[in-house]
């Protein structure tokens, strides 16, 4: 279990075995294996309630799978919150977004890393930094594209699906350090703004951050990821790469409409 | 006109409902424009502190209250005298009594006393193995509570512990006490948690009149109501006809009506001339007096029938 | 269509042949797997397990306790929370509050009174009037919440202090007497009668009160009506986009739950045998009910809880009040302890559901 | 005005001028104009917080504009309400979806026209058909391809992202009369299911309803749109045809790349 | 990149040259359309407008009301209320209800002065320990809402009930006059003494209260801190996820509410000279500071409002009482009127809202 001796790409950053995760009735993880390599753009397909969500959820620390394990950098954790995870650098946008909507946009940018004043006014009395804050949100969310946000002390609530969907990437692109999670990133963005989202997921590679994408996208998906875990009824189908297959495949994969050759010989 | 304030524990209980009626027709009477306040629940001392500085503040000449914390509200009197302000303590006397210019009230232990004696002459030999009920005011012991309590079982003949508090008694005879807010409501629950513990009751004291009645449905529930003595205190109108009835053995009965006018009487003289009430004679306070009233008078203690207790009742 | 437009969606080939079937995965069946579903789908078996080991702990410290005479006692005191209870359930399901629920069964029971004694009027036709006017107040508070959109709580604490003081400023404080009662209109005392099967005394009202609980539970599972009040108390701006009546469901539910404070305003009497406008419910009322709700399992945030888990939880007050008393304990120690056991009860509930899930 | 006499085509089905919508600070519609002709699906597109959503909540009476006016038949309308939407036969599916997240698949799909237990049960006790609700919920949500529904009395909440919508879009899809408006109906699904809903829009036009597809997907959108209501800073910049217009060029529109020609003569 | 993928998004060329201009549109700055604008971002607006109605209402009606004694009065009877509704506001911010307020202020009082008389320590240690008492109340509330994680209701009306009935006990009902304070513990009664400009008395308590609310204002507009309450009030599962520690937030709030109460309790002893247990503070402080909460705006459902609306809506309940006191209603009209008055302060709020949104 030596992983750092034998080099950055061999052995996964994150990895899961055999994890199962079950809600009354329903079974959402089905045994599910995963692996996440170092500075790679991971992207998950599968269809809607496949457990693609439920799946980041539990490496996250946003839910707690009933069975199977799970390794980061080759030690065992079990994070008991998601605050947990980002003790261990894990950054993670949830599909339902996490944000207080009665905040406004740099509050909620900066939740729990807020920026005090310099001086004494900072340090003493803890006073908050507003404009500068309130200057890097602008500044993030024009990396985007978000042009129409006029007032960038609106409540959250008040945004659009879109907009409000821009801010949370910003911000887990922005304070991300180990791997960041993106699940469906893109759903709710115009063309615009999606195009600048993948330009950030190759940034934040570039930076040395692996990078799990969740995305119904095909196109993107085969345009931005290194490797693509395919999700199906709970557990993980096969791993494919994108220069391997084409999306039609991928597609038939994950629909049950043809078995990928690896698995069809395990069967 | 000049104004005075009154100022009573609640206005929800009668017994206080009439002791305005009085003092309001008094006030009339003499030509003085009265304000009434209260205490939003029994034993709201800080609405009663807020009253007295509204009156303070409203230029009245005299205030007539019936205290619901006697110690804690001195303060608040002081002020009130310091600012040129007549106060009379109804009901309820001041601790210290001379905190208040003058003081016209029941003597709440001698009350409970009477009907604690009456009680033990009644049952006679039975009181030695007496199974009591005691049915009090709330969790908080308010002053009458107390005094009324420990007067009753004094009467009686039990030993009392602190007689600043209730329920820390030792004797076996009593079987428990309850708290029931004064009302019928609270005396029939507070009854029918006691009959649960011990079927066996056989005396009951009440706080007042109407916690009596809810106890007498309790009992006649279970269909004891002919062979348990309940004892109470007030002495208003449907409680004497209720010991005329037999649902209450004996009643002490107050003179609440009484106290008001003689309050509103005081603070017209006072207003007029200065003048201030002197107390009755060998009292630090003017008593105006506790009756026992019952249909089964025992020797040697003073009582009154109901067709008597129904001519001097307060509504 | 347009040229690029097919081009650009030509992976969509790979759909040819996906499977058509739902999903399914072996369940393990084990006891106590099913044991926590159950538990997980039965919002009110949780209170009652509380309930059952209440029931035992102090059959076992206090002798008296297991004998059916205490038991039909117990259930007669909580006869009037229990109906104020399912007022106040309706009304925190839709995610709000009704603090004048003792209030306006005070005031009713007094204007069937006064009605009856004051103006002569037969007892059932002031009874029926006192039903009349509980449903008004309850319909003033829905008008209030829904219309001008003011907080639960805003209003039913104004309307609280509002009837309770006109409730004494009618009555001037006046009790009309059990015997006067009994004499000349026994329709008001009506609940107050009982039956005795082997000489174990069970009020009328406690028929009542079980029998409103389980109308109350049929019509909230298995009616629209109900399942709009769910809607409502879970999101209102959903359910009023997905076409339920927001306002009008409001306004039901608090005209309802008026007319069920009224019901137990009427129960009073009879349990009371006397009117009396400064009975302690006028005061209590409101948190004795809310405290039933919340041990019951019902959410104060709305749109979850079952009604008869309000039951369990007027119960398990009520056993809590009797047990400690039969034990011994001294008043202020039972207020203590009763202090304590209320926030046992809901830790155990969650204790439980944390468990299973 | 007699619209009636020119026959369908001639005269809009749904018509707003100057639509203008401000919160506070932010102007969300600055003099909209809208047309939607009968039988014909109109996609409206545009950028992140362009106003589509703010639109479409004033044509079916979610917000209420501060000025301008809308027609519905001709008839000047002021709809106070969702509700009052609905009873004109105007459908919607909000981008926050609208449902009732402790309640049942069923119970949503079914929420204010519930169907009664034939008999006395249903007429005098009024007691819920259950099964027949929930065969019918099965039946709509088979029909959208969302096969990994495994338990049909689920809560809302319980659902993934995309079943949810895809819950969302049956309903609307199964009770709408007059016009049904979607917005991002497809923005959480995934491919099979995004496939089923633009068939189902086909499916509603043929039954002679129109529909609004609000999208930033574009294949999709050139793909079923009649006409394409292009929508920038607030307001209606254009109306193209998918044959006249490349997406390049669409999209080159909405982001303010490129002017189409006759709002370049008119300014 | 595989070359269908890079068909499939050949529309995006239209992107090249698209506008970098962040939207702006012209405003009307009407002053009609400011004044609505400051009445929406300033949610202590309204309560200021319906207190200076109100004081204006009462000048009006009684002659005596415009003194500055009788305004002073006021002042000095909602210090306590204002205290307590500090910590009340922090409390509903989170979404959650602190009924044990009242009964912590009360039993820290009692324990201050128990403390000092009858083990005889100092009065300043003495007053220090009351204050870390009422602080670990508190804290035990908000231990059990945060890791217990019961309803704080619930939690609230448990330890009502049980801090109440601790005090009892504890005390004995024992009141410790003023005159035995004055004399050997003057620092117990340190916010009774006044300044009197002009012969007007003013509390040091009333200056104490406005500080206080100053301060909070402060640390829940500018520090990280405060921002996390508000987080944590709007939506905990989110708060939780972006990364506000929601359990420590929601013990210190709990806590810092109970040094708040603690505080009220020595202010207690200054205001009104003695130490007693059956101070109605205990019983009606909680629904007192609600009222001032709820009447200044902060909405029930948490991470709205703030606390200088607070502060006006106790004052508005002060004015009410005392200009109804001066008026000369009856005690229980006034308790009706403020019942109405309580109702009405909301719906103007909600209509001047409505209006200008
Ligand atoms: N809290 C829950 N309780 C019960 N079932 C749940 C819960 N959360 C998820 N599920 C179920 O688990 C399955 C997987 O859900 P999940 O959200 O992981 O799907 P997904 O792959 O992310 O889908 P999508 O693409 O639509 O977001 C679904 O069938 C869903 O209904
Ligand atoms: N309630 C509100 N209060 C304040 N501003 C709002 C409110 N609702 C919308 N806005 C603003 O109005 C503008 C238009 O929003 P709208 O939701 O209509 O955009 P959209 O075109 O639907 O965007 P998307 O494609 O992201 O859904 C945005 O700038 C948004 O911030
Ligand atoms: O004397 C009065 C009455 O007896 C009343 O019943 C309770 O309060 C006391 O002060
Ligand atoms: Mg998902
Ligand atoms: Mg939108």
């Amino acid at each position: 279990m030596d992983q750092k001796g034998i080099g950055m790409t061999q052995e996964p950053l994150l990895k899961a075995r055999g994890l199962v995760k079950r809600y009354g009735k329903v079974t959402a993880l089905n045994n599910c294996d995963f692996d996440l390599m170092p500075g790679e753009i991971l992207a998950v397909i599968g269809d809607n309630g496949a457990g693609k969500s439920s799946l980041i959820k539990a490496l996250s620390g946003a839910v707690q799978p009933d069975e199977g394990e799970i390794t980061l950098d080759g030690k065992p954790v079990r994070f008991a919150s998601p605050l947990e995870a980002r003790g261990h650098g894990i950054e993670c946008v949830y599909q339902t977004l996490a944000m207080s909507p009665a905040l406004s946009i740099a509050d909620n940018m900066f939740m729990g890393r807020e920026l005090r004043k310099p001086g004494i006014m900072g340090s003493v009395f803890r006073q908050l930094d507003r404009p500068a804050m309130e200057k890097f949100a602008r500044d993030k969310l024009t990396e985007l594209g978000l042009m129409t946000i006029q007032n960038i002390n609106q409540a959250v609530e008040t945004l659009s699906g879109g907009q409000r969907q821009g801010v949370a990437v910003a911000r887990a692109a922005a304070f991300g350090s180990k791997v960041v999670i993106l699940d469906e990133p893109t759903a709710a963005l115009g063309v615009k703004e999606s195009r600048r989202v993948l330009e950030l997921i190759r940034d934040v590679r570039s930076r040395g951050i692996p990078i799990i994408l969740i995305s119904h996208n095909m196109p993107h998906v085969f345009e931005v990821a290194d490797r693509i875990h395919i999700h199906r009824l709970g557990r993980r189908l096969c791993v494919i790469r994108p220069q391997d297959y084409s999306m039609s495949d991928a597609v038939a994969f994950m629909t049950g409409a043809k078995v990928p050759d690896e698995v069809a010989e395990a069967a | 006109a000049d104004s005075a304030c009154i100022i009573t524990k609640t206005d929800t209980n009668p017994f206080f409902v009439k002791m305005k009626e009085g003092a309001t027709a008094k006030a009339q009477e003499l030509g003085i424009t009265l304000k009434s306040y209260a205490g939003k629940i029994d034993g709201d001392h800080e609405g009663q502190v807020a009253a007295v500085e509204a009156c303070i503040a409203d230029g009245a000449k005299g205030i007539l209250i019936t205290a619901s914390d006697t110690k804690a509200i001195v303060d608040s009197v002081k002020s009130a005298r310091d600012a040129g302000l007549l106060v009379i303590a109804l009901d309820t006397p001041l601790d210290p009594v001379d905190a208040a210019d003058a003081t016209f009230a029941t003597d709440n232990f001698k009350a409970g006393e009477l009907i604690g004696q009456w009680a033990k002459a009644t049952l006679g030999d039975a009181a030695a193995e007496a199974k009591i009920a005691m049915l009090d005011l709330g969790i908080s012991q308010p002053s009458v509570d107390v005094l009324r309590d420990q007067g009753f079982l004094q009467g009686f003949g039990i030993e009392l512990g602190d007689p600043e508090k209730w329920g820390d008694e030792t004797d076996p005879r009593i079987v428990g006490h309850e708290v029931t807010s004064g009302n019928e409501e609270g005396g029939l629950t507070a009854m029918e948690s006691l009959l649960a513990k011990d079927p066996g009751i056989n005396l009951v004291y009440t706080i007042n009149e109407p916690a009596a009645a809810g106890a007498y449905e309790a009992l006649k529930a279970v269909g004891r109501e002919k062979d348990v003595l309940i004892v109470s205190i007030d002495g208003g109108c449907p409680g004497v006809q209720n010991v005329k009835d037999g649902v209450i053995g004996a009643t002490a009965q107050q003179y609440p009506l009484e106290m008001a006018a003689k309050g509103i009487e005081a603070i017209a003289a006072f207003a007029k001339d200065g003048t201030k009430p002197a107390p009755t004679e060998g009292k630090d306070f003017t008593d105006t007096g506790v009756t026992l009233v019952t249909d089964k008078p025992v020797e040697g203690i003073e009582s009154i029938d109901s067709a008597k207790g129904a001519e001097l009742c307060w509504g | 269509m347009s040229s690029d437009a097919k081009a650009a969606v030509s992976y969509e080939e790979g759909l040819k042949g996906a499977s058509e079937k739902v999903a399914e995965f072996q369940e393990h069946k084990s006891a106590l797997k099913r044991l926590q579903h159950w538990l997980h789908m039965t919002p009110s078996a949780v209170p009652m397990i509380v309930l059952v080991v209440a029931l035992i702990v102090f059959g076992l410290l206090s002798p008296n306790f297991f004998k059916a005479v205490t038991l039909s006692t117990i259930l007669q005191q909580i006869a009037i929370v229990g109906i104020l209870g399912c007022a106040q359930s309706l009304v925190i399901l839709t995610a709000g509050i009704d603090l004048s629920v003792g209030a306006i069964a005070v005031f009713s029971s007094v204007l069937m009174g006064q009605f009856t004694f004051r103006y002569g009027i037969p007892a059932p036709l002031a009874i029926a009037a006192g039903l009349a006017l509980g449903t008004a107040m309850g319909f003033a508070n829905g008008w209030l919440v829904a219309k001008v959109k003011l907080p639960p709580f805003i209003v039913t604490l104004g309307t609280w202090q509002i009837i309770l003081a006109a409730n004494y400023i009618y009555s001037a404080n006046e009790t009309i007497r059990s015997s006067e009662i009994a004499a000349t209109a026994p329709a008001l005392q009506f609940w107050g009668n009982s039956i005795q099967p082997g000489g174990v005394k069970v009020l009328y009202a406690v028929f009542l009160m079980v029998a409103l609980v389980a109308i109350l539970a049929y019509v909230l599972r298995h009616t629209a009506w109900g399942r709009h009040v769910y809607a409502v108390g879970d999101d209102p701006d959903a359910a009023e986009l997905a076409g339920v009546r927001t306002k009008r469901i409001l306004i039901q539910v608090y005209a309802l739950g008026g007319l069920f404070c009224a019901i137990a305003g009427w129960v009073m009497i009879g349990r009371f045998g006397s009117v009396s406008p400064s009975a302690s419910t006028g005061q209590l009322g409101n948190i004795q009910s809310i405290t039933a709700v919340v041990i019951g399992g019902i959410s104060l945030f709305g749109g979850r809880g079952s009604i008869v888990g309000m039951f369990f939880g007027a119960l398990i007050v009520g056993v809590f009040e009797m047990g400690l008393k039969m034990v011994g304990t001294d008043p202020q120690w039972t207020f203590f302890l009763i202090g304590m056991l209320i926030i046992l009860a809901v830790a155990v509930d969650q204790w439980i559901r944390k468990a299973s899930a």
